[in-house]
């Protein structure tokens, strides 16, 4: 019969999200099951979206999910539906935290994404022989989105662990997930601190770091003396490294949307048409891109 | 053909378009007009729906009310901390609804009696209710202990989902309420003229506290079958839901200058948006083709409604 | 006798203005107490204290002996005093039957009962002889028979002290005589009613005694009317002699400035043609309803027109809209000044020079200095009561809000035909006089001048000709020299045989 | 003690008060009061304080406008794309303020000659033109290629940032049509009495359409300024830009039932939401506090103003 699949994101405006739905898209030509793409932004859509998706015959869904305590609820309804679930990007938790293990997931921990962005950092302030204690650091935070908190604690815990100082470590907290609002949250950490001299940042996202990159340059803060690390690869980072002169974003950590994308979708139609099931736990990593590796760096990841 | 146009043209005018643009997305949209998917466009605008019922009385009333999105939030944290903390689903739902109504008192405390703006008011208490959720359970979901709970959304009755049933009774309750009771018609004259309603002796003090109370205790209503339908307590739930519930309502012909609104265009409206959002995604729309659609389907449904009430030679 | 109602020694204070100081009467059971003033001696406001609505900044009020502290209407009801404000107060969208008992609705645990309601609505409605059902939505009634119905609501109370302010004011003597008779079996169950008005005649008719205010302190008390006259009371309020109020002055009529042709529109289906010359003052009677207000409206044009033309000084049509028509020369000045006349919000300054400023701001850019002189000219010319200029208008007495309509048209240049609509509507009578006056100067200056008056006194004593409204048509025409009260009369009832004196027109 | 009553309660009272209040947060607050903070506060309010300007005259005239933070996203894209396209940064600006105005138009004329809701119809305004910014740009932000985009933002007079002095002239301009311009009184007579303004001559209909027209057209300077800020264009930029643009105007006693506004009101009503922000930062309050903070002070501010007013007797 005609094969159905639901993909399933909970921010579609996200450059990540339409990027990962592009490669389902591919995945969906390649061997003929029609997608059916809906966002998703709170629980409760969530709930609809899974009923619409078993109302309009779908067979199964991949989702990366609002919320991951959201899980036992998304479980139920995908069962009362009889759909096969699986999850990308952010792993469905139980109600006392512990991963849903029954649900297939393709996935870095955010967590991890994060650690790699403040690994990178560490590195550059090392090689540009800097010293630690009188480096600022600028942590974006948008600590209502639980996946942020996890990405910024990553990228402490491991600034923290090359050394870094705590205490030069300082909140910028966005109003929103934009870049405008990234820039006026750290403007204000940077006059606050008008005499350190070196800084870096980190955040939630590419636009998040880059805000900070905005603000770094509007107090007079040269790139030599500004080290941010984004994550997630897409354009808004790509147009900053091809910008003539070299920016205080240095670089970002991508994850690849296509294996996220495509081989999701790919494992679903497995499941469904073959009844192959997905492997329980797929673990994808980050890749560090440069100004002169992003490149490189995404072809390897298949993007482009 | 003059039937045709008494009818459209009539009271129950929008509710005749209604049925006729139904009737084309059931014919049009493939599995639109199935059973399944029937109760979960229902259920889809539960919370929408129930928390409209008394969105219509605050805009009747010519006030405002943007917290509704914060307090459904915080009310379903409420309800699920409360029922994992003191292992009683009970005291949970207890707690929440104490919540809801509540925050709705302050609203309508601070509104009526200090005369602060409705908008601002509740544009601060939207802000604080939504940031005391997140306090609450440092900005992550908080999962539900007890099974029970879910319960409360996944029964049926005849077949039929408990929300869909809460939100059907609340319909008729509040409709019975704004038409029939004392409460409902000073409701409507304090919307329609504030000053004549004062001189006639109604307490318009008191009648705006009880409006917002009410609405606050709705949305704990609304927000514990949201807690309990997706199993959790979620401190970013609901976020947009005012601009819905009044979007649901103004489409029903209720009047932001206050003094006019009907039930039955309020559901109208509540289903007018659940359906766009169903049918788009049956449909499969593209998600920024999603915006595109949903601005012209909430112009195209006001202009329909203007030109038939205009038709009338209503103003 | 001790009076029943009492008030002593109330004074009230408004930023910039002394609205009431030191004032004491009193007034026995079963009796029509009148008050007067001029416009802006502190009337509505008195009543205002009366009814709970304002608290005074000292004094007090006594019923039956008892000092009384209302800080809220619901308080005055309680202790059975009722007030009709200057100001309607009812509810568009709501129903006839909503409306009379608003705040008091009959209920069983808070749900409405609707058939009581009906019933008693209805046969209130008919005792006061109003044919308006219980089920119609106020905002589909006219002006007067708003007035009608808020009257009603107060009767429907079982108060002990009626206030009404200006209830007349947008009645026709037909629907007048209703309320005398209503008033009189009032004063014969033994209540106390305070009757505000500007009708000199209404004043000598119903009431037992009178009280004049001016600026804001009592100017004489007259417990009976017995030795009471005419000329005595208009020099207690104005503080001098008026002898002939309309002071009528033959003019010759010049070309035609207004024509209007076979006008017709949602509400006048029947075209409607008439004419006004460069000096002439035209009056337009007819009952309420009759659809003066209606055509006037359209020759404006303030509402759509189905068909037929304005013609201003011989040119092509005018006055599509009403922008179009002040710039052509024609201006209205509207009968309910609440609703579309006055901008609430705005200063008493703003509302003067609205239309008038664009003469004088150049590129857009206002002239303060012209704007304050334009201001000040007509609140001296018209001897407007009020603090300054700047003062927000919605704080005027209502006959000063009426002056200031008058002034924004007299500010215009260039106008030639004006269309006033009831413009003595609760305006004391000193400046009545005025009003007419200046009518006539605008008139002399070769204006052509359409009056659209309820008060048949007026209307004879002011037009030199007059045209008479009924059913949305026109019924009759006098000249001057034919004027007639009966005949005018008798013109302007609907049906001569089914003698009923206020069928609506359908 | 009697000068001091006068001067809080006298027409500048407000700006008294945030005079106060300002003086308080620069001796409470640590590295507030310096000129680099001052010139960060100042950018942070860029974008709000320049669509506040226009915002004011919408509410003003008993009007509202939710496309603001859509058009002003869009017209950025456009901004950014045209100047790509064409190659000249000129030709860039130019497309985005058409497209600004041409939305604003859009937005009058539905307004006003299909009499559609204000609410309604700049809500789907609102979700088309944020689809349009989405689907032109495939939901990605585009880089500026010209750097000379950037001067814009970066570019100093006096040592005060370009855009600073743009918000600043705005002020100018539109305190002075709204004080000294028929224009802005008809727009405030319009607010206070639609029907009598059109009676005494007021083109109602063509006013409303400029207002939204001219809405339309700031914001596409906001837009522009903000991409060339941020050296892009982010379709996702701006979003709740409407409700904080309402709050300043509110917050500056900008009456929403129409016919008063100010502009100091106004640009204090700015100050005050931008003040918070940055004072919030930098005493390092945590986000979910901020939330409970912000709501606060938007409470506080009307309430003072409120006392204030009726300490006056005005009601
Ligand atoms: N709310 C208010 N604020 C300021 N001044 C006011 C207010 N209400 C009334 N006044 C002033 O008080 C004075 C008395 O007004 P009031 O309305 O009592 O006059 P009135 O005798 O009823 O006049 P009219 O015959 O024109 O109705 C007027 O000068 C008026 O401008
Ligand atoms: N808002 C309304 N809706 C429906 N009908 C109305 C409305 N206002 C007036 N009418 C009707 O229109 C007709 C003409 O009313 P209009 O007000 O023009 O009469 P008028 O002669 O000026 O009397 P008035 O003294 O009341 O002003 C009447 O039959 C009246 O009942
Ligand atoms: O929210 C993030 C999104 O921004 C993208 O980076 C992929 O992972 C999700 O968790
Ligand atoms: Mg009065
Ligand atoms: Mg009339």
């Amino acid at each position: 019969a005609d094969i159905k699949i639901g993909f399933v994101v909970k921010q579609p405006e996200e450059p990540w999200f339409q990027d990962e739905w592009k490669f389902a898209d591919i995945a969906a030509k390649e061997k003929g099951f029609t997608l059916v793409k809906i966002g998703a932004e709170d629980g409760e859509k969530v709930q609809s979206a899974i009923d619409n998706l078993g109302a309009q015959g779908a067979q199964g869904f991949i989702i990366c999910t609002p919320d991951v305590k959201l899980g036992p609820g998304i479980v139920a309804k995908a069962e009362a539906n009889g759909l096969k679930l699986m999850t990308v990007d952010d792993r469905l938790v139980n109600a006392d935290g512990s991963p849903i293990e029954a649900v297939p997931h393709m996935g870095i921990s955010a967590l991890k994404i994060g650690e790699a962005v403040g690994a990178a950092i560490a590195d550059e302030i090392k090689k540009r022989g800097w010293d630690m204690a009188s480096v600022g650091a600028i942590r974006v935070s948008y600590d209502q989105l639980p996946t942020a908190v996890d990405r910024v604690e990553g990228a402490i815990s491991s600034l923290k662990a090359a050394g870094f100082p705590e205490a030069n470590i300082f909140d910028a907290p966005q109003a929103k997930t934009d870049t405008e609002a990234a820039l006026n949250a750290a403007t204000v950490v940077l006059n606050k601190h008008a005499d350190v001299k070196h800084w870096v940042a980190f955040g939630l996202n590419d636009e998040a770091v880059l805000g900070a990159v905005r603000a770094s340059e509007t107090v007079g803060i040269t790139p030599d003396n500004f080290i941010g690390v984004g994550i997630g690869g897409a354009d808004s980072a790509i147009n900053e490294f091809k910008k003539p002169a070299a920016t205080g974003f240095f670089g970002t950590v991508i994850i690849s949307p296509k294996r996220h994308g495509y081989e999701t979708a790919l494992n679903m139609y497995e499941w469904v048409a073959n009844d192959k099931a997905p492997p329980a736990l797929t673990l994808t990593a980050g890749e560090l891109a440069l100004r002169d590796t992003y490149v490189e760096v995404r072809k390897n990841l298949g993007i482009e | 053909m003059a039937f045709l146009k008494r009818l459209l043209l009539g009271e129950q005018g929008l509710l005749v378009i209604f049925v006729i643009a139904f009737a084309a997305v059931s014919i049009f949209v493939p599995s639109f007009l199935t059973e399944r998917n029937m109760l979960g466009l229902f259920q889809s605008v539960v919370t929408i729906g129930i928390v409209a019922c008394t969105m219509m009385f605050c805009l009747a009333s010519r006030d405002f009310d943007l917290s509704v999105g914060s307090i459904v939030a915080f009310t379903g944290m409420v309800a699920v901390m409360a029922s994992n903390a003191s292992g009683s689903i009970v005291v949970g739902l207890i707690a929440a609804l104490a919540c809801g109504t509540f925050v709705g008192f302050v609203n309508g405390t601070i509104i009526a009696k200090l005369k602060i703006n409705a908008l601002i008011t509740t544009l601060a208490t939207m802000q604080i209710v939504r940031g005391l959720a997140l306090i609450s359970s440092d900005g992550r979901a908080v999962g539900i202990n007890d099974p029970g709970f879910y319960q409360l959304a996944l029964s049926r009755f005849l077949g039929i989902p408990t929300p869909i049933w809460i939100m059907l009774i609340l319909f008729c309750v509040f409709g019975f309420v704004l038409n029939r009771s004392v409460f409902g018609r000073n409701t409507l004259a304090i919307g329609g003229n504030p000053e004549a309603s004062r001189l006639a002796g109604v307490n318009v003090d008191g009648m705006r506290i009880w409006i917002f109370t009410i609405q606050g205790l709705v949305c704990a209503v609304a927000g514990i079958l949201l807690a309990s339908r997706i199993t959790s307590g979620q401190p970013n739930a609901a976020t947009g839901l005012e601009l819905s519930a009044i979007s649901a309502c103004v489409l029903g012909g209720v009047s932001l200058a206050g003094g006019r609104a009907a039930m039955t265009g309020v559901i109208v409206g509540v289903l007018i948006l659940g359906i766009a959002e169903n049918a788009m995604n049956l449909l499969n729309i593209q998600a920024f083709y999603q915006y595109l659609v949903r601005g012209l389907i909430l112009l195209l449904a006001v202009l329909l409604d203007n030109v038939r009430s205009t038709g009338l030679g209503r103003k | 006798m001790a009076d029943f109602l009492s008030f002593s020694h109330i004074s009230k204070t408004y930023p910039g203005v002394k609205a009431l100081s030191d004032v004491s009467f009193g007034v026995g059971k079963g009796s029509v107490h009148g008050l007067i003033g001029e416009n802006g001696a502190g009337k509505s406001t008195l009543i205002r204290i009366l009814s709970g609505d304002t608290a005074a900044d000292s004094g007090e009020i006594s019923i039956d002996g008892s000092a009384q502290h209302f800080s809220s209407t619901r308080d005055a009801f309680a202790a059975g005093v009722v007030v009709v404000h200057q100001e309607l107060q009812l509810v568009p969208e709501l129903t006839v039957a909503e409306n009379l008992r608003l705040g008091r609705f009959p209920n069983r645990a808070g749900i409405i009962d609707f058939r009581a309601l009906k019933a008693e609505v209805n046969r209130r409605l008919k005792d006061i002889g109003l044919t308006v059902d219980a089920d119609t939505k106020v905002s589909k009634l006219s002006l007067g028979e708003r007035q009608m119905i808020e009257i009603a609501k107060a009767i429907m109370l079982d108060a002990r002290v009626i206030a009404l302010d200006e209830p007349t004011s947008s009645l026709s003597s037909q629907e007048s005589e209703v309320l005398f008779r209503i008033i009189g079996e009032l004063r014969a169950a033994g209540k106390v009613i305070i009757y505000i008005s500007h009708r000199l005649d209404e004043i000598f008719r119903l009431c037992d005694g009178c009280t004049v205010l001016r600026d804001g302190k009592l100017a004489a008390h007259h417990p009976s009317m017995a030795d009471v006259t005419r000329d005595s009371l208009v020099a207690e309020m104005v503080g001098r002699e008026i002898s002939d109020i309309w002071g009528w002055r033959g003019r010759t009529a010049g070309e035609v400035r207004l024509k209007v042709e076979g006008i017709t529109g949602s509400k006048l289906p029947h075209p409607i043609g008439f004419e006004a010359r460069a000096g002439e003052i035209v009056g337009f009677f007819g009952l309420v309803g009759s659809g003066r207000s209606e055509l006037m409206r359209l020759v404006y044009g303030a509402d759509p027109r189905h068909s037929g033309r304005v013609i201003i000084d011989g040119g092509e049509s005018a006055g599509s809209n009403p922008r179009r028509s002040i710039r052509e020369g024609l201006v209205l000045c509207s009968e309910d000044r609440k609703f579309d006349g006055i901008v609430q919000g705005l200063s008493v300054g703003e509302n003067i020079v609205i239309s008038a400023r664009r003469h004088f701001s150049p590129f857009g850019v206002l002239s303060l200095k012209r704007e304050a002189d334009t201001a000040a000219e007509f609140i001296k010319q018209l001897r407007i009561r009020t603090p300054s200029a700047k003062q927000d208008i919605v704080n005027l007495s209502g006959g000063n809000q009426q002056k200031v309509l008058l002034a924004r048209w007299l500010a215009e240049s260039g106008v030639k035909v004006l269309i006033v609509d009831e413009p003595t509507r609760g305006i004391d009578v000193g400046a009545k006089a005025e009003i007419y006056e200046l009518l006539y100067e605008l008139a002399e200056k070769g204006l052509a001048i359409v009056v659209v008056s309820s008060e048949l006194p007026e209307v004879m004593g002011i037009s030199d000709r007059i045209v008479v409204m009924c059913e949305g048509r026109i019924a009759a025409r006098y000249e001057r020299a034919d004027f007639n009260e009966h005949a005018i009369l008798a013109s302007a009832l609907p049906d001569r045989t089914a003698g009923e004196p206020n069928k609506k027109a359908s």
